[in-house]
């Protein structure tokens, strides 16, 4: 059962054309991740869907389902008691999410000013206290400001903050990009221990993709705007279809086992202002046909669990 | 504007405005003078020329002078004040007085002829307190009468030897420092006592005894204007009633608000206005190029744009204004008077050599003749002056320029003789000796960058130190006749200094209130509210019916 | 460039060339006295006369080139003061930084009016030039200490550390490779300057501490005022010189917030409507 | 504790440098008092006076600059400004005493005026880009490109001569006496209303458009953005979050305009005659008063550097940030 | 064994602020060998980087050039030249990319060409007249390459040269850092927080931890065998598609404060194994074998 769908989501950066008729779903309780490359639209998309793209940013067409409403049409005010109490962000870039002159206390309290208002002060930092508890900070650090905080806490209390009011959907925006791997992994992990307790769903936006493959149950990746394959994670991780998914998953050394030879993707992701032709990514593809230069493909099942936006697939399909 | 406002810079203020008369009591049995002089600090030290008292003149109803002599009309004999009489030796180097008798301090003490010997005593103790550098020898009570000496004959000075003022001994010889000595309850023999004293505004209030009859004013308020601007205001408004302020259109400033009642009157004294020429630069040493330069020069165009017709024109050639100068005129010059003659004044180049070469004048060497002439920069009325000049220099073919400085600067190039021509005053006294002491002193003859105190100009010509000298000096009228005679044949024919305009002693006044103000018509005294005179003219006046 | 700083520009190319032809197009000789005294605006004289016949449209327009001429002689010496103060403290930092940003601060608590007063008073001829060079001389400090800082957020910006990493010289990292990026706070920064250096001036022409031979706006209401133009109802001797320094002054702050547009693009995007609610535009 | 020493040191030879530089302005001056006074005077005083006033002023001794130096510190260490020449023999504190309210109760409220009501306007321009209130910008900035006594002056020739509503000068009714009563705290209030309007029009625009572009720079901050998908009002996310952080250089702004408060009010206590300090440093300079000059000067550097002390202490008291590099 | 080029005996850099960034770093780079340096932000590897190309002065210890210690700076750079970490900002944004590559060329008087520069980090030739904003991340780390090897260095110090750019063209960038290192012979310092990278790039691996170097060795040993046991943590938490769900959590801790660093080991609040002794006493270096060692008191034993 989903918690929210995207259908048709095109969003304009000014006259950019940075997503591209996106179709999504989120299941309830799963994690979605959300990968590409700068410029693929990753982000924008996920923002688009809160109406929280900042100025030029405009949506251009689509809607998003959550619980009977289109969150494109609400009224601002309808959209504000929506915010974060069923939908909440984890921002990328701890250091700029929280508003630097306020106190932890200060900024987790105001979730319930404006949520809560009939939940009593006290009631309200004993919550704090206990979400701080939570995500594995000492309550003592209500009184802290920002800068007092080491990346890898102030990452923590905005996860804290997330989670404050339960919310249905989690958006993690590249969440731990700022942090070094320990860190990335204890925050994430247990991201992963509430998501299990709390059964929200989650949207996890990262450009690596082996962080997404071990991390979530769901993967969209998305290239120039569009979503070029949607799969299981292990699925996509054991054998991806799309020619950019693979180059992808063949770009990262590893760690362990034999040492492979990695391939990686020739050329530089697209540029907004000059998208080539047909299938954004022809260029770059060493199995382009004619057919690429001339014609976007669009995102389409090949089985059960996976769509693939390539004339590749779509010529199999004739195929069979 | 400049001058009259003391505060030279003060000009750059504002415009007019009305304060709407909110708490003075304008009218109300009260006179109010204004002064365009700034804030105040109490002090009311009657002998210090920074003292609220001397800048607002309210000194002059709290202490009086022994006589008071009427500069406007400087030949006159002075009137008996706090001294019933006073008798000058010959030379000048002495002078006894009768104090007047059943004179109270306003402390209700009595006071002495010992008070008035006191007083020359003090200003010889403490030159700080003698603005007038008045050589005193010795102050001496003699037989109820007080006998002062001098070092030097003192003809010249008279007026300003019989203008001192009397203060009360048994409260000044306890005063350490009189120079430093804010006087915080003056003790005087005028009609009026000390009230209130603000930054901007004093009150003095009528005793309730005084050694002639009282004045009907019951009270007087001094109010101090930020600037001529303010004053002018106050005085079109009404709010002010008696002031001397310069505006660039008194007839649209303020006689037009009231034409019935705001008067001004602005009668000559002895001191005046003109272009000085530093005789040290060449070709300005020639005399024929000075005479021409004094024939072309229009007094009437000074009179009406420069000073807004309230400098009156100088039209004898003798620099001395009239009618204040007019007892002194040597007979040759009574009727003389100044006309532009270009003509003339080409003729008189030409014979000494000069060529008009193309509308450009060249001295005998062929050099071309110009002149810089220089003043403050806030001084409009000279500036104004200056370019009135600088045209009239055209039509000789002097090419002039005009350049301004700030007030400081100027002063110091001035007196240490760094300049071409300049516009500026002269002394003023009770005889024409300040004037040409000022213009053509030898004795103050400094060197090019050393300061000068008279003669800036530097004209050294000896027969001139001689014949001041025996003005000074004379113990006959015969003698100073003739030496003045001679100083104005120098002035007439040299051309020292170019004169152009009487310094006024003038003042605004209205009507409205009170009458018995000096005019024209009545000239007991010159009008200004800061001068000895002031009481005088506060006894005469009285309420407008 | 958009709208507001195309009018700056061209308001101020306007008085530009009023500055290079004035002299010539001015219908009367702006120090010549004629017969016409304290007249309001007519035919004859557009913005009226003085109170000693002078016409004042020719002052107005003679003066333009006085003020244009401090303004620019003022503003590129101020701005090469900050700079070469400015920037060598915040680039060589230790002790030359302290020294330069002492000097600095004395200069921005020593009272710059004064100052000028003081040492225009030294000046033997108080004209434009000197008095260009004198408010240079208390304008620079401010604009420097904004230097400084700039300067110390780039020093040890990579592509600075890259090119001493080449081995440039630390004179040629300052002027080629610091200096340049500081291009949008230094115009800014001398446009500031030139609008305070033509306020200055005519405020020192107005209470007479500049040359009042020289024609410039703030000689024209030095005139106006000491001759009390406004009491009088002479408005039209006030009201021009006035309005031009305010459109001068206000098309210079116009070029301004082009050049902070240009340095900070976030003040550049055109958004529109409630910050926080992306608008959903369906065509 | 580095930080504060630091600040301390920098104070103090600020201070040192500026008080030096005070004192040698004055001296460097072309003309002295005495010749002033004389031209103050312009012929009612004649040259006789000149050696009287030397005495009076004790100009009379040469001393050399070192000793009048050397003499001047200690004065200023024993709270001794002199005597002023102009106001002889008021000494300068008392000179000083009777202005600075004037000029602090004008220049500090009006500045206090101006920083709020700038940053009120200037907040929601920015918040509001594009709408009315942004329209405001550069009408504020016509006006404050205005010289200010041209402003002043054309207000009081329309306010005060035209229609007259307002006093054209001066800080109290003339013949008033101050005093601490209601009648003459509503006619010092009422003498300050075109004063303050003007300068208010002036120098709001400065405020409006510094907070109105820290506004537009802030509200792209993450923050800014994190506090909208809280779903917080738009008044908490304007208020707490964007415009507590945009004010953070407008507020060290303010504190030293606020030091500017003292050495700014020349011209409008010209144009108004106000009695503040401004117009007593005018007629300090005219009359080459030394010790007037100084000790004015000396507030004004006081004042500035008392200003730049309350920014670092504001900055320190509204950014948490760097409360830990000071402590 | 190949040529020492470079070396660095106890480098210390204590800023004044008190941090200790660098403390007590000895390493060595041999031509035609890429080193690695692994650590978490903050492990001070950058300033090692810094120290090494001479931007910033050590606090201790010295640095030798051939084994001799370096004379004058534009000497030194000659042979030492460094890549920074963001392409985006270590371009001057204001100048063409032909004046970044002319000027090392005309400081060190080389004869090559920009053309020619470009053609080694395979960039065409008409690169040289465009601005770095016309350029995308990776053309940009090419071009800062061109730039360091204009001097003809025989080291090259690359700080984080990928870690800005896009995952998909990282490889491209990092195997031209290969080819030019085979190609011209270059010691390579290969500075990253990527230990999967440094395994498939670098010949040796170092790991610092507090600015401390805590783990050196040959890179597939010091990848596969970790000894250390930050270095351990370091590869369990990098992420890994095959890791087994089951794996044990990852301890909680913070990486220390370079301000007051623990006495001791350094790794010593956050490490599972710690004793006693590790809070105290500084652990030596233990060699493990085949120039494997690391700084741990586990491994007393084997150094006794």
């Amino acid at each position: 059962m989903s918690v929210l769908e995207v259908r048709g989501l095109s969003v304009d950066y000014g006259t950019l054309r940075a997503v591209h008729d996106v179709d999504l779903t989120l299941e309830r309780g799963e994690v979605l991740g959300l990968a590409g490359e700068s410029g693929s639209g990753k982000s924008t998309l996920a923002y688009a869907m809160t109406r929280l793209l900042p100025p030029p940013g405009v949506i251009r067409s689509g809607t998003v389902r959550y619980k009977g409403f289109d969150l494109l049409s609400l009224a601002p005010e309808q959209l504000r008691t929506l915010r974060w109490n069923d939908i909440a962000i984890v921002f990328q870039g701890a250091m700029n999410a929280l508003n630097p002159v306020a106190s932890v206390a200060t900024q987790l309290l105001d979730v319930f000013r404006a949520h809560r208002p009939s939940m009593p002060r006290a009631a309200r930092l004993a919550r704090c206290r206990e979400l701080l508890h939570l995500v594995g900070i000492s309550p003592d650090r209500l009184d802290s400001y920002p800068h007092q905080l080491s990346g890898g806490m102030r990452q923590r209390v905005m996860i804290a903050m997330a989670l404050a009011l339960e919310p249905e959907i989690v958006i993690m925006d590249e969440p731990t990009t700022a942090l070094d791997v320990v860190m990335q992994r204890q925050i994430l992990e247990q991201m992963m221990e509430l998501r299990a307790a709390l059964g929200f769903s989650v949207v996890f936006i990262t450009h690596d993709i082996s962080l997404l493959v071990e991390f979530s149950d769901r993967i969209a990746i998305m290239y120039s705007g569009r979503v070029v394959e949607e799969a299981p994670a292990q699925s996509l991780y054991r054998a991806a279809r799309h020619p950019y998914a693979t180059g992808l998953l063949g770009s990262f050394p590893a760690l362990r086992g034999p040492r492979r030879p990695l391939r990686g993707i020739p050329g530089s992701p697209p540029d907004l202002r000059h998208v080539p032709s047909g299938c954004p990514f022809h260029p770059r593809c060493a199995s382009a046909m004619d057919v690429c230069t001339a014609r976007t493909p669009v995102l389409a099942p090949v089985d059960q669990h996976r769509s693939v936006a390539c004339w590749l697939e779509h010529e199999n399909r004739g195929a069979t | 504007m400049r001058r009259t406002t003391l505060f030279v810079l003060a000009a750059v203020l504002a415009v007019a405005g009305c304060a709407p008369s909110g708490a003075s009591k304008a009218g109300a049995g009260v006179l109010t003078v204004g002064m365009p002089n700034g804030p105040m600090t109490e002090n009311h030290n009657p002998y210090l020329p920074t003292s609220a008292a001397s800048s607002l003149g309210y000194r002059y109803v709290i202490y009086e002078p022994l006589v008071q002599t009427n500069p406007v009309r400087p030949t006159d004999k002075g009137t008996p004040w706090l001294a019933t009489a006073w008798e000058w030796a010959p030379d000048y180097r002495k002078v006894t007085f009768t104090p007047r008798e059943n004179v109270k301090w306003s402390d209700g003490k009595p006071m002495t002829p010992a008070d008035v010997a006191f007083s020359f005593t003090l200003l010889k103790e403490f030159p700080a307190l003698d603005v007038h550098s008045l050589p005193i020898d010795t102050a001496t009570v003699v037989d109820g009468k007080v006998e002062v000496t001098f070092t030097r004959a003192q003809f010249v000075n008279e007026l300003k030897v019989l203008q001192t003022i009397v203060v009360p001994e048994h409260v000044w010889a306890a005063v350490p420092d009189p120079a430093t000595y804010v006087n915080p309850d003056p003790v005087g023999t005028g009609p009026y006592k000390l009230k209130t004293f603000t930054p901007q505004t004093t009150t003095v209030v009528r005793r309730d005894a005084y050694w002639q009859e009282l004045p009907k004013v019951p009270e007087i308020q001094y109010t101090s204007y930020n600037d001529n601007s303010a004053q002018t205001t106050a005085l079109a408004s009404g709010t002010s009633q008696w002031s001397y302020v310069f505006m660039p259109n008194y007839k649209t400033l303020y006689v037009d608000k009231d034409p019935a009642n705001n008067k001004l009157w602005f009668p000559s004294g002895l001191g005046i206005h003109g272009l000085w020429i530093n005789h040290t630069v060449a070709p300005f040493d020639n005399v024929a190029l000075r005479q021409a330069m004094n024939d072309v020069i229009d007094r009437d165009a000074i009179f009406q744009r420069g000073e807004a017709g309230l400098f009156p024109k100088l039209e004898s050639p003798t620099g001395l204004p009239r009618p204040a100068g007019d007892p002194f005129l040597a007979p040759e010059y009574v009727d003389a008077k100044h006309e532009v003659d270009v003509p003339k004044a080409k003729e008189r180049l030409t014979a000494a050599g000069f060529k008009l070469d193309g509308g450009a004048l060249k001295d005998p060497s062929g050099k071309a003749v110009t002149i810089e002439l220089t003043n403050p920069a806030g001084w409009s009325d000279y500036l104004t002056d200056l370019d009135i000049i600088k045209n009239d220099l055209k039509q000789i073919g002097v090419e002039a320029t005009v350049r301004t400085q700030t007030a400081d600067a100027w002063t110091t190039d001035f007196s240490n003789g760094k300049f071409q021509g300049s516009m500026r005053w002269t002394d003023t006294g009770g005889t024409p000796d300040d004037i040409y002491t000022d213009v053509m002193n030898g004795n103050q003859l400094r060197p090019i960058g050393e300061a000068a105190g008279g003669n800036q100009g530097r004209y050294n010509n000896p027969e001139a130190t001689k014949a001041l000298e025996a003005y000074e000096n004379a113990t006959d009228d015969a003698t100073r006749k003739a030496s003045l005679a001679v100083l104005q044949k120098i002035m007439v024919e040299q051309v020292p200094m170019i004169p152009t305009s009487a310094a006024p002693i003038g003042a605004e006044y209205t009507t409205k209130h009170w009458t018995g103000w000096p005019s024209e018509a009545d000239p007991y005294a010159p009008p200004q509210a800061t001068l000895p005179n002031a009481i005088q003219i506060v006894m005469r006046l009285s309420p407008a019916s | 460039m958009n709208a507001k700083t195309r009018a700056g520009l061209a308001l101020l190319g306007f008085f530009g060339l009023i500055a290079v032809v004035g002299p010539w197009i001015a219908p009367y000789d702006p120090s010549a006295m004629g017969p016409d005294l304290l007249q309001p605006p007519s035919g004859a004289h557009w913005f009226g006369t003085t109170m000693t016949g002078q016409d004042v449209f020719s002052q107005v327009l003679v003066g333009t080139r006085g003020v244009l001429v401090v303004g620019l002689v003022a503003g590129v010496l101020a701005t090469v003061l900050s700079i070469v103060i400015g920037v060598s403290a915040g680039f060589l930092g230790g002790a030359a930084d302290e020294l330069l940003s002492a000097l600095s601060n004395i200069f921005l608590v020593v009272p710059a009016l004064p100052l000028i007063i003081i040492v225009a008073s030294f000046l033997p001829d108080s004209g434009d030039l000197l008095i260009a060079v004198v408010i240079s001389l208390t304008a620079w400090a401010w604009g420097a200490r904004v230097l400084r800082a700039q300067t110390l957020s780039l020093r040890n910006r990579d592509y600075v550390l890259a090119a001493r990493a080449t081995g440039e010289r630390t004179w040629r990292l300052i002027v080629f490779e610091v200096l340049p990026n500081l291009t949008a706070v230094i115009a800014s920064g001398f446009v500031g300057t030139v609008i305070f250096a033509v306020l200055l001036e005519i405020t020192l022409s107005f209470i007479g501490v500049a040359s009042i031979s020289n024609w410039n706006w703030g000689t024209v209401l030095f005139w106006a005022q000491s001759n009390q133009a406004l009491s009088q109802g002479a408005w039209w001797w006030f009201v021009p010189a006035g309005l031009c320094i305010a459109f001068l002054g206000t098309a210079l702050a116009l070029v301004n917030f082009g050049i902070d547009e240009y340095a900070n693009p976030r003040l550049r995007s055109a958004g529109r409507g409630k910050v926080g609610f992306t608008p959903v535009e369906r065509s | 504790m580095r930080f504060l020493l630091r600040r301390t040191v920098f104070y103090l030879v600020t201070a040192w440098a500026a008080i030096t530089v005070n004192f040698l302005l004055p001296r460097l001056l072309p003309g002295d008092p005495v010749q002033a006074m004389i031209t103050r005077f312009q012929g009612r005083l004649s040259g006789d006076a000149v050696q009287s006033l030397y005495v009076l002023f004790g100009l009379d001794q040469n001393t050399s600059v070192l000793e009048q130096y050397l003499s001047y510190w200690g004065n200023l260490l024993t709270g001794d400004l002199g005597l002023s020449f102009t106001f002889f023999p008021t000494p300068v504190s008392e000179v000083l005493g009777q202005s600075m309210p004037w000029t602090l109760g004008l220049m500090g409220v009006t500045t206090v005026i101006s920083f709020g009501l700038g940053t009120v306007i200037g907040v929601y321009a920015g918040w509001r880009r594009g709408t009315w209130v942004d329209a405001l910008v550069p009408v504020t900035t016509f006006f404050s490109a205005i010289p200010y006594f041209w402003l002043g002056l054309i207000a009081i020739a329309v306010f005060a001569v035209n229609w007259q509503v307002f006093p054209a000068a001066g800080g109290y009714p003339a013949g008033m006496e101050p005093g601490f009563s209601g009648e003459f705290a509503g006619a010092v209030l009422y003498h300050a209303v075109l004063p303050a309007v003007t300068i208010v029009v002036s120098s709001v625009a400065g405020w409006i458009l510094g907070m109105r572009n820290m506004m537009v720079t802030v509200s792209a901050e993450d923050y800014v953005l994190v506090a909208h998908a809280k779903g917080l009002s738009q008044r908490r996310v304007m208020i707490s979050y964007a415009a507590r952080n945009a004010i953070l250089p407008s507020v060290s702004g303010f504190a030293l305009s606020l030091g500017f408060v003292v050495g700014g009010t020349l011209l409008v206590e010209m144009v108004f005659s106000y009695p503040g300090i401004g117009y007593v440093l005018f007629q300090g300079v005219n009359a080459k008063d030394y010790p007037l000059m100084q000790g004015v000067f000396l507030v004004v550097t006081l004042a500035v550097l008392v200003a730049n002390l309350l920014a670092d202490v504001g900055y320190l008291l509204l950014d948490p940030r760097t409360r830990r590099e000071a402590w | 064994m190949n040529e020492v080029v470079l070396e660095a005996r106890g480098l210390t850099k204590h800023y004044r602020r008190g941090a200790r960034a660098v403390e007590d770093v000895s390493l060595v780079l041999r031509r035609g060998r890429v080193t690695a340096l692994v650590g978490e932000s903050g492990s001070g590897k950058s300033t090692v980087a810094k120290l090494l190309a001479r931007l910033v002065p050590a606090t201790s210890g010295e640095i030798l050039l051939r084994g001799e210690k370096p004379g004058r700076f534009r000497e030194y750079c000659r042979s030492v030249q460094m890549i920074f970490q963001d392409p985006f900002a270590s371009l001057n944004p204001v100048h063409r990319i032909r004046y970044t590559l002319t000027r090392p060329l005309k400081i060190h008087r080389r004869s090559e060409t920009p053309e020619q520069l470009l053609e080694a980090v395979q960039l065409p030739a008409d690169f040289l007249d465009r601005y770095p904003h016309e350029l995308s991340g990776g053309q940009r780390q090419r071009v800062a390459i061109a730039r360091a090897l204009a001097a003809q260095p025989s080291v090259l110090l690359a700080d984080e040269p990928v870690s800005m750019l896009d995952v998909s063209i990282r490889l491209g960038v990092l195997n031209l850092l290969r080819d030019l290192k085979e190609r011209l012979h270059l010691a390579v310092l290969y500075i990253t927080h990527d230990i999967a990278s440094a395994r498939y790039f670098a010949d040796e691996t170092f790991v610092m931890y507090g600015g401390q170097v805590v783990e050196g060795g040959d890179s597939e040993t010091v990848t596969q065998h970790p000894a250390h046991p930050y270095t351990q943590l370091l590869i369990a938490s990098a992420p890994d598609p095959d890791r087994p769900a089951t794996s044990t959590p990852t301890p909680l801790g913070e990486p220390p404060s370079l301000g007051s660093p623990p006495d001791g080991c350094r790794f010593s609040p956050r490490c599972p194994q710690a004793t006693p002794r590790c809070w105290t006493d500084a652990p030596p270096r233990c060699s493990l074998g085949d120039g494997h060692w690391a700084a741990c008191w586990l491994y007393e034993e084997v150094v006794a």
